[in-house]
């Protein structure tokens, strides 16, 4: 597959039944005072010139067949932006009767068809900054270290 | 018409304000609901922010001898009610807001706690914090009844009740 | 008005007072008595079908009329029993009640008699029939199919990355958008035109339908709706948790205290402010103008900042529970509101006035997009919308709620009735905005932010409402037990708004379509969900391939 | 120079006119991104935004042509030849035209004209053959509005023809030039200029590109090398534009022959074209998007105003 270009990002948004808290931020990237584009990063109306998809929503059952579409579409990305909390988990709804849970679950259903895994930047929030999203980017380029690590605390057994 | 068509061209001139992100940290108001941390040592497993939680983000379940409370970022909705209602103030928001993260595994964070068996029954109830959590708020001579599951502590009272009143069944 | 003196005054039989400000009507006849109500001349609200079965085996449908001159509502009550519910439709008398008819129809299966569009509303196309999420007997978790099966639907079709490969063309049907391809909102027209004049639009939305309703009443208890309500708008969250607050607090009888209420007001404005600027960009950035957009964006940037001060986060606020808010402002934060309030209000009065002045703006926005004031009326439009179609209504003024007990409230009426005054509608209430502020900055007092209330009591029925920066938001509850909710029914304002722009759009030229759209401010324009049908050929095509045969 | 081929000082004359021809459609490969990049930062700090590094254009191109080339699965034969075509007549404009060195190819502005024309042709036939139908409706615009300002542009050939009394416009020819001091002459330069600015699909004009109606409209089907070389192609057709404007505008023969004349060409041409470009991109920016009736309509006058010089050059005002 081919390698994230570190100085031209295109990015494609794709909202899957998102609330608009993070589509606005999406967009609030691209405003004087983030500006993206400083970075080489621009927004694009078309799945085929995207390099990175911005995933944002939970996936509701309405929506599931035009992202699919959208990402069968998108045949030169090499990665995906998950952003906010229905995205990377579902959200609050991610277990509705009308919401798929999101973008891991999609996956799932992607998989079956064949569709591959693409790599994953997961960006929590709600909605997240549009720092953290432009952070993000940075992770998917290789140009940021990831400060966030799972933590595991186990209480050791004393005596009482 | 040309005059206001101007003035639009001539802001060229001012500054900028754009701000240097990714290579100048931003700072964030006092106050910023940013990325929750358990404090592990300080978190008793009692399960508060665990009903609180809207998204159910937070989640507890036993495994083995622990008691595990589990954090899932990617499900948070940052709205800091686990901060608001946990009793020991073990559970923070802080101002930390780049998370993104290649897996979906870091974005856990879990508290692994051990757990108490009751002394009668010897089934596991809560955890070793709790129960000395709430050994600490009773009398010395009830100590003993934290150690009990709930289903025994009821048992007992009730029996205790019975001898108070004098009765003898 | 008082209630009592509205049932004086009607006479009325089957009717008691919930509150001071809401009648209950249980009408035997409920088209009877909706035509008899019609007289005051009500705007048709929100309809909420209920499923009462648990109490007395039957379902309530609840229409909302709102008297606006009294500040009155009258919640209509019609109940059908159980094995086959139906009910008189009262939309040939409230041509509004339309959509909440055949949402009712979706979620509850109750049948609309005589309702003249019975189609499916809300839920997916390929919902099963006879399976209803809203009746208590339905799970919240349970998905009625397997989402896997409907990955193939027949969605419209989207192009394919393949080279070369693939069946001969079609023509497309839906086009994808600007930043967001097969959907961006819940907005999707199907306009049939002849030549270029649009002769009928049809609407099918509800892409974004996530069975919040439902998900209150079963997972979530009182406090945790609030912030549940803040996301089913990520642009003007804020102010659905206070209505669904407010809502509560009514039915339990919860008095807020005057400071917590204070700065309710002053975050909704807040927030008022940020979707307005929002909204200015937006259009800009429609009619090609992206200066426009990055100027009103970057003074928006101070409100994010502020509402960030305020409350921990740009968005979402987080900031109310039932009886008051989480957080308090000191000194130090308010006068950064006031300061933010200053550095915006000269640029952006500036903005607009360098605006008028461009011809090519002017002419995209006069004249287009008409919408009648009667049309406004009987269609139950609110909101900067219905204001500038010359409809003076603002629930901050008409039926005030927090602060907006304590100030007055000016309200910008204008009757161009075109997208032109909409804009400056926006315009002269961004204004009001910045002014309500300073007043609320200046005169909040001290006060605890919390009230104190014990059990929320079982099936009281509480409405609250706030004008959201898109109009009326009205909030219908009613409690349950177990700390939880028995019906929770949000209406937000672009639900009665969406339902006015297929009559905008029709007699129009075909090109003026996309601002017109924009124009309700649906949060986001959506001229990429139109599909036009051709009288003369039954041909489908996009919008803008039709555009292009003018 | 169309004589006696066996004529040595003519052999080396074409050897530099050819060489020079090559060299300007070369550099101009590099050139028209980076007035690209350009523009796209005088965009940006009008709008107080830092803005992408000047070079970033050639950074996307470079992305983009290291991408296989994509296409719509569902799209015509023709639309896989048309990005290809689309680059060859640019680089064929380029180098007939006299840009950064005085290569007289012998360059008729009819020709250059036709040439610059193809481009959008190509260009639009291509997004024609397409099923996706924001790309058909761009083409479609693009076509609308190439009709309308290839009228215009007949009609300043038309006054220049008329004002110098002959069919041959050489655009390197010293002697016909856009005369200040003729008004026929200066409506025919306010003209080239208007189409250099339309076709540089500047706004309120760029309407068949709109991003927030069209998304892209005529590219949206092309992704990868396919839209790199489109997109490389219609900025190098915009660069031309304006190198005709300011050949046929500036005394090129005050700067005499020599090495010390082509630097200076070089160095003149540069800057002219750097400073008409930047003024175009920041009219662009202050301006909103013409509807396509709007925009014909604008152009009908231009059309209007090249009649004009047409009648005015031939009663030789």
């Amino acid at each position: 597959m081919r390698r994230i270009d570190r100085r031209s990002t295109w990015v494609f948004h794709l909202n899957s039944g998102s609330c608009n808290g993070c589509d606005i931020e999406v967009l609030n990237m691209f405003a004087p005072r983030q500006d993206a584009e400083r970075l080489g990063v621009k927004l694009v109306g078309s799945p085929l010139h995207a390099d990175v998809i911005v995933f944002t929503g939970p996936v509701t059952l309405q929506a599931l067949p035009y992202v699919i579409r959208a990402l069968e579409a998108s045949a030169g990305a090499v990665a995906v932006l998950a952003c906010g909390s229905c995205a990377c988990g579902g959200g609050i709804w991610h277990d509705t009767y009308n919401v798929v849970g999101g973008i891991d679950k999609l996956y799932e259903i992607l998989k079956e068809r064949g569709i591959p895994r693409p790599p994953t930047v997961y960006v929590p929030g709600c909605p997240p900054k549009p720092e953290a999203m432009l952070y993000g980017l940075m992770l998917a380029r290789g140009l940021a270290r990831q400060k966030q690590r799972k933590q595991v605390y186990v209480e050791e057994a004393r005596e009482k | 018409m040309v005059a206001s068509r101007i003035a639009f061209i001539s802001e060229i001139k001012k500054k900028p304000v754009t701000e240097q992100y990714p290579y100048k940290p931003i700072s964030v108001p006092e106050g910023f609901r940013g990325k929750p941390v358990i404090d592990p040592e300080k978190c008793i497993g009692c399960g508060a922010c665990v009903n609180a939680c809207p998204p159910g983000a937070l989640s507890i379940y036993d495994e083995g001898n622990y008691r595990v409370v589990k954090l899932f970022l990617g499900r948070c909705i940052f709205c800091g009610r686990c901060q608001d209602v946990c009793p020991m103030g073990a559970v923070r928001l802080t101002d930390m807001f780049e998370l993104a993260s290649l897996s979906r595994d870091d974005l856990v964070q879990e508290v692994r706690l051990l757990l108490e068996k009751c002394s009668l029954c010897g089934k596991a109830f809560a955890t070793r914090r709790e129960v000395r959590h709430v050994e600490e708020k009773l009398d010395p001579e009830q100590r003993w009844l934290a150690h009990l599951c709930p289903r025994c502590r009821a048992l007992v009272s009730a029996k205790m009740i019975g001898y108070a009143r004098g009765c003898n069944r | 008005m008082r209630c009592d003196e509205f049932i004086a005054k009607t006479g009325l039989v089957d009717a008691e007072c919930v509150d001071d400000s809401t009648v209950l009507v249980r009408a035997k006849n409920v088209l009877e008595t909706a035509e008899k109500l019609a007289e005051y001349g009500p705007r048709y609200s929100t309809g909420v079908g209920i499923d009462y079965r648990p109490i007395n085996r039957s379902y309530l449908m609840h229409h909302v009329l709102a008297l606006d001159k009294d500040g009155l509502f009258i919640v209509l009550e019609a109940s059908t029993g159980d094995p086959e519910p139906s009910i008189k439709s009262i939309t040939p008398v409230y041509p509004a009640a339309n959509w909440h008819e055949r949402e009712a129809m979706d979620m509850l299966g109750i049948r609309f008699e005589n309702h003249p569009e019975p189609y499916r509303l809300i839920l997916p196309d390929d919902w099963p029939e006879g399976v209803y999420p809203l009746r208590k007997d339905y799970p919240y978790d349970e998905k009625p199919y397997d989402p896997r099966s409907i990955a193939d639907r027949a969605a419209p079709r989207y192009f394919s990355a393949k080279t070369g490969v693939g069946e001969k063309r079609v023509a497309a049907e839906i086009p994808l958008g600007p930043y967001h391809p097969a959907l961006h909102e819940p907005e999707y027209y199907e306009l049939i035109v002849e030549g270029e004049r649009i002769v009928e639009a049809r609407y099918r939305g509800f892409y974004v339908h996530r069975g919040m309703e439902k998900l209150a009443e079963s997972r979530l208890t009182y406090n945790q709706i609030p912030f549940l309500a803040e996301r089913i708008c990520g642009i003007c969250g804020y102010t659905h948790a206070t209505a669904y607050c407010q809502a509560v607090e009514k039915a339990a009888d919860i008095r807020v205290p005057v400071r917590a209420e204070y700065i309710r007001s002053i975050l909704l404005e807040i927030e008022r402010l940020h979707s307005h600027l929002l909204w200015f960009g937006v259009a800009f950035h429609l009619l090609g103008f992206d200066t426009g957009f990055m100027i009103t964006w970057r003074l928006r940037e101070k409100i994010m900042d502020l509402a960030e001060l305020l409350t921990g986060n740009r968005k979402t606020y987080g900031l109310n529970l039932v009886g008051g808010v989480r957080r308090d402002i000191d000194e130090a934060k308010a006068r950064a509101v006031l300061e933010a309030l200053d550095y915006i209000e000269g640029k952006f009065k500036a903005l607009i006035k360098q605006v008028k002045d461009m011809g090519e703006i002017i002419a995209r926005t006069k004249n287009i997009g008409i919408l009648t004031r009667d049309e406004a009326r009987k269609l139950g439009a609110v909101g900067p919308h219905a204001r500038a179609s010359g409809v003076d209504i603002d629930v901050r003024r008409d039926y005030p709620y927090a602060a907006y007990k304590y100030v007055d409230v000016n309200v910008p009426v204008m009757d161009g009735c075109d997208v032109l005054s909409r804009i400056l509608v926006r315009y002269e209430e961004t204004l009001e905005s910045i002014r309500l502020l300073r007043v609320f900055i200046r005169e909040i007092p001290a006060g605890g932010l919390m009230a104190e209330y014990g059990d929320i009591p079982e099936l009281r029925i509480g409405i609250g409402v706030t004008e959201a920066p898109r109009g009326e938001d009205i909030h219908y509850v009613v409690t349950g037990r177990e700390n939880k909710i028995y019906r929770w029914r949000p209406r937000a304002p672009s639900y009665m708004n969406l339902a006015t722009v297929p009559y905008m759009l029709v007699g129009e030229k075909l090109a003026n379509a996309p601002i017109i759209i924009a124009s309700i401010d649906p949060c986001f324009s959506c001229t990429d969900h139109v599909i036009v049908i051709d009288v003369g050929s039954g041909r489908k095509m996009s919008l803008m391939k039709a555009l292009r045969m003018i | 120079m169309s004589t006696g081929v066996t004529d040595g000082v003519a052999v080396e004359q074409m050897i530099y006119t050819w060489v020079f021809a090559l060299v300007n459609a070369l550099v101009l490969l590099v050139y028209a991104p980076l007035l690209d990049g350009i523009g796209r930062k005088i965009r940006a700090r009008i709008q107080r935004r830092r803005g992408p590094s000047i070079l970033q254009t050639i950074y996307d191109l470079r992305k983009l042509y290291c991408m296989p080339g994509i296409i719509d699965g569902y799209s015509g034969r023709y639309a896989r030849y048309a990005p290809a075509l689309t680059m060859a007549l640019a680089i064929m404009a380029g180098l007939i035209i006299p840009s950064f060195l005085p290569a007289d190819t012998g360059c008729d502005l009819i020709v250059a004209a036709y040439l610059l024309v193809a481009v959008s042709i190509a260009l639009t036939y291509g997004s024609l053959s397409m099923s996706i139908p924001y790309s058909v409706v761009g083409g479609c615009r693009e076509a609308s509005l190439m009709m309308a300002s290839e009228l215009c542009f007949a009609g300043a050939i038309a006054s220049i023809a008329a004002a110098y009394g002959t069919l041959y416009i050489a655009v390197a020819s010293p002697i016909i030039r856009l005369d200040p001091f003729k008004p026929s002459m200066i409506i025919a330069a306010a003209v080239l200029a208007i189409i250099a600015y339309v076709e540089g699909l500047n706004l309120p004009f760029e309407i068949s590109e709109a991003e927030p109606e069209l998304a892209g409209g005529a590219l949206i089907g092309y992704g990868g090398r396919t839209l790199a070389l489109l997109m490389h192609s219609s900025m190098i057709k915009e660069t031309l534009f304006i190198a005709l404007l300011v050949d046929l505008l500036f005394p090129w023969s005050i700067l005499g022959t020599g090495p010390v004349g082509l630097v200076l060409r070089i160095a003149v041409f540069t800057v002219l074209t750097t400073f008409i470009y930047m003024v175009m991109r920041m009219l662009d920016t202050v301006y909103g998007r013409y509807t396509p009736r709007q925009a014909i309509r604008a152009l009908k006058r231009v059309g209007l105003a090249s009649i004009i010089a047409v009648i005015l050059a031939s009663i030789g005002w």
